[in-house]
């Protein structure tokens, strides 16, 4: 990895949702709860994680579609959290999002034409361009054409409008992308295509990404950082092969072994580390370390201390209590 | 419970100030409205001022309005020379025999046409329902009324077209109907049964059509869930099948009685002119052509309470059907 | 047909009339399912394998219809069953696993409600509270810890995987002959899924019933099946025992198929892609349905080909193998 | 039929593509075309609108006015090929005063419509779309309003301003808003939740914009169907305001007051509460007709066989 710059440093994230009851609040969704970690330049961060484990709400953190509870943002030495008017607005041109579902994404209402035109016309960017020529280009970077300008989102499957929603994320040619699960809704055969292309695009463009995913698979295939979150908090963050070679966190070894590999002669014959229960609600998540109450490895002490997250090797981080 | 029923009180102090508002602020001067008008006397108006507490600021006219509601003070009709709230009372108990034995026929009628026309999906028996059930909220309840009236008093002589009929020996609730069935009284009922028909089947059949849709619909959309998709599945057959569709169908029906409720309601302000029924309905018109405004707002607050108190039991009653509701 | 054979299938088809056009879900199918083993049906969304799974026990709604085949279940075809008979049947010896847990149950019931309900309807002798106890019996059976509380949960008050657990139940609740789970883990978490694939296949060991799992996840089959069938836009294109697949795949899209999942316990260069997308059900290509995403079309693509066996066990549909 | 195909459609999940609305008009023209149902309706309909427009001016008699000359002559006579809905009292051509009542009844529900949906489009997008405490208070009113029978808060508003057209509108206005803001702030409610509203967030799209380009558009269609029912139900309660003796007064030819003014004469004068009452019913049964269509148009189970088209 030569790159080291880092691009996005994000501190102590917090997000906590209040659930209502009929006068009072009844307790708080730990969506995020201080959370930490670094994104470097043109490289991809994977963050993975079970559902309900807060790794979509952070994806809307980091781009300040949601304001956080507490902690800071810097996007390349500047605090998100502090940007307004015109600084805020060159922050949005500098970053783009795609979302898990290419079905609500794009608005049925409006062109593919006055889709990828929005962003460009948002950022005064009209005047700079040939507009046709440019969404051409953009269409043509995705594996669209020109004919599919002039027609509406329902018109298209779900891998294409995938591609159309990717072409919109890049109009304002981004240095960061946030990707929410870009592949999940979509077939095996078109994910290839899918996660091939993203990979090419960020060659070519120079792109810093952030996949938020929980196919372990795509993880290993795309990234080269990964964090891996588990009730709203990271337990484990490094590079990729290292974390799949070497976990060091209960959690992550739990999910190792218990993704389906699609090798009979792997998948049979490796060692299962088994796992009772399922991920409680974030709603009211245990005490101590969160993982405690399913962890194979618990010590007593887990459920009274809360770890954070220590550099066990250079850029490999856990939080447990095993490492402390 | 009680913290659902709670939650209705800011409803109903809404309501009162709705009613305080229209009855105090929207007339340029109250006072010399319910004096007589243009041509009433200052002194008059004067006294009218004194009587209704108009002379007060507003906010203090609509504590002591509020007040007066809670302590039973509902004003006096000028119409009738008595207290709204006594009016209320003799002319309530017509409304609700009326409401209630339409509101029965309606479920009676709505519920089997709506099951009928979702198994017979798409045939022309569906068909013939639904636009029954179109033309039901389509026509004009008074018109309707008085089609009926043509029909079964001047033509056939069949029913009686107006009035209530008479009371039985003896009156526990003031539904005529009930009461005669307590007393045994056969021979008022059948009297009874025979002025209520035609009211009760005009109001009940602006409302038919809406129950049979709303029992077709959720009926076909509880039929293609995936639940019974899988009840299929685990072979189920017969009542052990249908009580699935019959349970989770009933949600929406009992959602939609309580709105039901309400525009029976409505429809009986309309209907009781026609059929010259004695219930609120008719004391209200009688009150907007003599201008008596304390029997409007009375009436109107009075309906728009049992409307309250009918939605409140809707929710109760969803509650108990559907376990993931809370009360 | 086989000793050991459970349920025959042979040409299936399953058509669906719309306005738009026919839309040839299932179109000639045949396959067996063995005592005893579990066999994987695989493919992606709208290949038909849902749909062939439902119309093993024509559990077909219009506008779709079988429009010809036989289901040879112990001897009797089950498409030309009165629909009474079937009714036994249905629940009884064969069951279903469906893939969202969240929507099968009835809201309104009692998780044991629905154990309960489905012993009583095939054994109408038994009393309520007996069949309650073996509600709750069955419940411990599926590994749900506090069975008798549990039971008494209604559907909202349970997990994703807790749910699925009580789906299993109700399968497995007549002891079935054959168990058919439509993605049976696909709705739930990665760790969780694991927990109830271990489930289904112990109970299968258990009870030495069939189970016929339709999945679209490679892992899943890699992990679990003894057979594998993969079906492609309404027909089936490979057959074989799951190592003979992995190892040895024949048919161009089972080959596409396999090289585009990623595995992550190994690092690969590039991720093969199937180029274009699957085929508009209504129209078409015609010949081989795969032929124009196809890598190695040949002029005789243009044909439908047959499933053939190409070797022991092993069967393709596909020119690159005409004998 | 439609519905059946499409139900199944659905379960293949081949053929799965979700959209919120009809945003090919021809298709939904092709739609209504093959409901004969709806296409009656939409007949009706359009009709009355047309009738409403040049009503009063190809009326073969005065509608209006009274021609004394000839009361005694030609009053309440039953119908007849020169009078086919026969004469009322002042020896008028009830035909033509029918005709000219579908200007009144168009009139009103145009009024009440033109204020009811634009109070309810704003207020139901604010409060959809901020929530919180604005959200909270729009809606506390709202339900205020909509704890009373529509038609008796509407008696009671008219009744408080005084008999007449005018101050019937207004009444039936005051009650109609509410219903609209609930059903715009439940729709904004689901578009607000839509992916593509975050992805305008997200690349700085403004406020303005993303209410009026994104939401708006998007949660109108529902409104469709409604505005279609409603302008039945305000010509169905504005004529029951007449006919109590609230809202349009003599000599305007409202269609529920003339039945109020026949039944002085029933039952043996039928011919004159009889036509204004089936005038009614005709012209309320085509919205009702049109509505209902398009509702099983809009219904997503439906709308999604329609959106069944792949690109090559």
């Amino acid at each position: 990895m030569s790159a080291t710059k880092v691009v996005l440093k994000v501190k102590n994230l917090r997000k906590w949702f209040p659930v209502k009851g009929v006068f009072f609040t009844k307790g708080f969704v730990k969506a995020v709860d201080g959370v930490s970690f670094e994104a470097y330049e043109e490289t991809t961060l994977a963050i993975v994680g079970e559902s309900g484990c807060g790794k979509t709400t952070l994806a809307r953190l980091i781009l300040r579609l949601i304001e956080p509870d507490e902690g800071s943002i810097i996007y390349n030495g500047v605090d998100v959290m502090k940007l307004s008017g015109k600084k805020l607005m060159e922050f949005r041109r500098k970053t783009g999002i795609v979302f898990q579902d290419p079905y609500s994404s794009l608005n049925p209402r409006m062109t593919i034409y006055e889709i990828l035109k929005e962003p460009l016309e948002t950022h005064g960017m009209l005047k700079e361009i040939d507009i046709n020529e440019y969404l051409v280009k953009l269409l043509e970077k995705v594996g669209l054409q020109k004919e599919h300008l002039y027609r509406y989102p329902h018109e298209f499957s779900g891998g294409q409008r995938q591609r159309i929603a990717i072409a919109r994320a890049l109009a304002l040619s981004p240095e960061l992308v946030v990707l929410d699960e870009p592949t999940s809704s979509l077939d095996v055969s078109v994910q290839a295509q899918m996660l091939n292309m993203l990979r090419d695009i960020q060659a070519a463009d120079k792109l810093t990404y952030i996949f938020i995913t929980h196919d372990l698979g795509i993880v290993r295939y795309l990234a080269h950082y990964v964090a891996v979150m588990y009730l709203g908090k990271i337990v484990e963050y490094g590079p990729v092969e290292e974390v799949f070679e070497k976990p060091l966190h209960p959690y992550t070894k739990v999910l190792l072994s218990a993704v389906p590999i699609p090798d009979p002669s792997i998948a049979r014959s490796r060692a299962r580390i088994k796992v009772i229960g399922e991920p409680p609600s974030p709603l009211n998540p245990p005490l101590g370390c969160r993982f405690h109450p399913r962890c194979p490895y618990a010590l007593s002490d887990c459920s009274r201390r809360e770890m954070s997250l220590v550099e066990v090797e250079k850029r490999h981080l856990v939080s447990c209590i095993l490492y402390s | 419970m009680i913290r659902r029923a709670l939650t209705f009180i800011p409803t109903i102090v809404g309501v009162l100030i709705l009613t305080f508002v229209i009855s105090h602020v929207i007339p340029a001067d109250p006072a010399r409205l319910w004096a007589g008008g243009v041509k009433a006397r200052p002194e008059i108006i004067e006294l009218m001022r004194e009587k209704y507490h108009l002379n007060l600021p507003i906010h203090e006219q609509l504590v002591l309005y509020i007040r007066d509601v809670f302590t039973g003070n509902w004003r006096e009709s000028p119409m009738t020379k008595r207290p709204v709230l006594v009016d209320l009372a003799e002319y309530f108990p017509a409304t609700a025999e009326l409401a209630i034995v339409a509101g029965l026929i309606q479920i009676a009628l709505g519920i089997p046409l709506g099951l009928l026309a979702a198994l017979k999906r798409d045939t022309p028996v569906d068909h013939l329902i639904r636009v029954l059930a179109l033309i039901g909220v389509s026509a004009p309840a008074f018109w309707l009324a008085i089609a009926l009236q043509w029909i079964f008093y001047y033509s056939l002589g069949l029913l009686p077209a107006t009035s209530r009929g008479i009371p039985p020996s003896q009156t526990y609730t003031g539904l005529y109907i009930f009461d005669s069935l307590l007393t045994g009284d056969w021979n008022a009922l059948v009297i009874n049964l025979r002025h209520i028909a035609l009211p009760s089947l005009t109001l009940a059949f602006t409302g038919l059509g809406i129950i049979a849709r709303v029992v077709r619909n959720t009926t076909l959309d509880v039929l293609s869930s995936e639940f019974m998709d899988f009840a299929e599945a685990r072979g189920l057959s017969g009542a052990k099948f249908y009580r699935h569709v019959v349970k989770n169908s009933s949600i929406p029906i009992v959602t939609i009685a309580g709105l039901e409720f309400g525009m029976l309601l409505s429809g009986a302000i309309v209907i009781e002119t026609v059929f010259s029924w004695p219930g609120i309905g008719l004391y209200a018109v009688n009150a907007i052509n003599s201008l008596d405004y304390p029997a409007i707002m009375g009436s109107t607050l009075l309906i728009s309470l049992i409307f309250i108190a009918v939605n409140f039991i809707v929710d109760i009653a969803y509650a108990i059907i559907d376990p993931r509701v809370r009360l | 047909m086989y000793l050991n054979t459970l349920l025959e299938v042979r040409d299936l088809r399953v058509y669906f009339y719309t306005y738009a056009g026919v839309v040839r879900a299932v179109d000639g199918v045949s396959f067996s399912v063995r005592k005893g083993e579990i066999l994987c049906i695989v493919g992606e969304t709208g290949c038909g394998k849902s749909v062939m799974s439902r119309a093993l026990t024509r559990m077909v709604k219009p506008p779709g219809r079988i429009v010809s085949g036989e289901v040879l279940f112990d001897g009797i075809d089950l498409l030309k069953l009165p629909e009474k008979e079937l009714k036994k049947i249905r629940g009884r010896e064969i069951s279903y696993v469906y893939q969202d847990p969240g929507s099968v149950l009835d809201p309104l019931y009692t998780a044991g409600f629905h154990v309960a309900e489905t012993v009583l309807t095939h054994n109408s002798s038994m009393k309520f509270n007996e069949v309650w106890g073996k509600a709750i019996r069955i419940f411990r059976e599926v590994l749900i810890p506090d069975p008798e509380a549990k039971a008494k949960s209604y559907p909202h008050e349970l997990s994703g995987g807790m749910k699925q657990r009580v789906v299993i139940a109700t399968a497995i609740a007549n002891t079935p002959k054959l168990i058919i789970a439509d993605e049976p883990t696909t709705a739930l978490d990665v760790t969780v899924q694991a927990q109830v694939m271990e489930l289904i296949r112990s109970l299968k060991n258990k009870y030495n019933s069939s189970v016929m799992l339709i999945t679209h996840n490679l892992g899943v089959v890699a992990e679990v099946c003894d057979r594998v069938i993969v079906m492609y836009a309404g027909k089936i294109v490979e057959v074989a025992l799951v190592e003979e697949l992995f190892t040895n795949p024949l048919h161009p899209y089972t080959q596409g198929l396999l090289e585009a999942v990623p595995n992550p316990l190994r690092k690969v260069e590039r991720l093969r892609s199937i180029h274009g997308s699957v085929p508009n059900m209504i129209d078409l290509p015609e010949g081989c349905r795969f032929n124009p995403r196809c890598p190695h079309k040949l002029q005789l693509c243009n044909k439908e080909p047959e499933l053939v066996e190409y070797s022991k066990d092993h069967l393709v549909s596909c020119w690159l193998y005409k004998r | 039929m439609l519905k059946k195909f499409n139900r199944v459609l659905l379960k293949s999940n081949a053929l799965r593509s979700v959209g919120s609305i009809i945003y090919d008009w021809r298709l939904a023209f092709e739609v209504i075309k093959r409901s004969p149902l709806t296409m009656t309706g939409l007949i009706i309909v359009v009709g009355f609108i047309v009738l409403g427009a040049i009503g009063p001016y190809i009326a073969p008699y005065n509608p209006i006015e009274i021609d004394f000359s000839s009361i005694a002559l030609k009053r309440l006579q039953p119908p007849s090929l020169q009078h086919p809905f026969g004469t009322d009292e002042y020896g008028r051509d009830l035909f033509s005063r029918v005709l000219a009542g579908a200007r009144v009844s168009l009139m009103v529900s145009m009024a009440v419509m033109s204020i009811a949906i634009p109070v309810g489009l704003v207020l139901g997008l604010v409060a959809g779309y901020y929530g919180g405490v604005i959200d909270e208070i729009i809606m506390r009113v709202t339900d205020v309003f909509l704890s009373f029978p529509g038609l008796v808060l509407a008696i009671a508003f008219s009744a408080t301003l005084g008999a007449g057209l005018f101050s019937a509108m207004l009444a039936l206005s005051i009650v109609w808003w509410p219903s609209y803001v609930r059903v715009v702030r439940a729709q904004v409610l689901v578009v607000r939740e839509q992916l593509f509203i975050e992805a305008a967030k997200a690349m700085g799209v403004s406020t303005r914009r993303i209410l009026f380009k994104h939401i708006l558009p998007n949660s109108i269609t529902p409104l469709l169907v409604l505005v279609t029912l409603d302008f039945g139900s305000v010509i169905l309660a504005s004529s029951a305001l007449s006919f109590i003796g609230l809202g349009a007064q003599p000599p305007t030819p409202e269609w529920g007051r003339l039945v109020a003014d026949g039944r002085k004469w029933f039952p043996d004068k039928w011919w004159y509460s009889f036509f204004p009452g089936l005038a009614i019913l005709i012209t309320v049964l085509g919205f009702n007709i049109l509505g209902d269509g398009l509702r099983d148009i809009l219904d997503p189970r439906f709308r999604r066989r329609l959106e069944f088209r792949e690109v090559k």
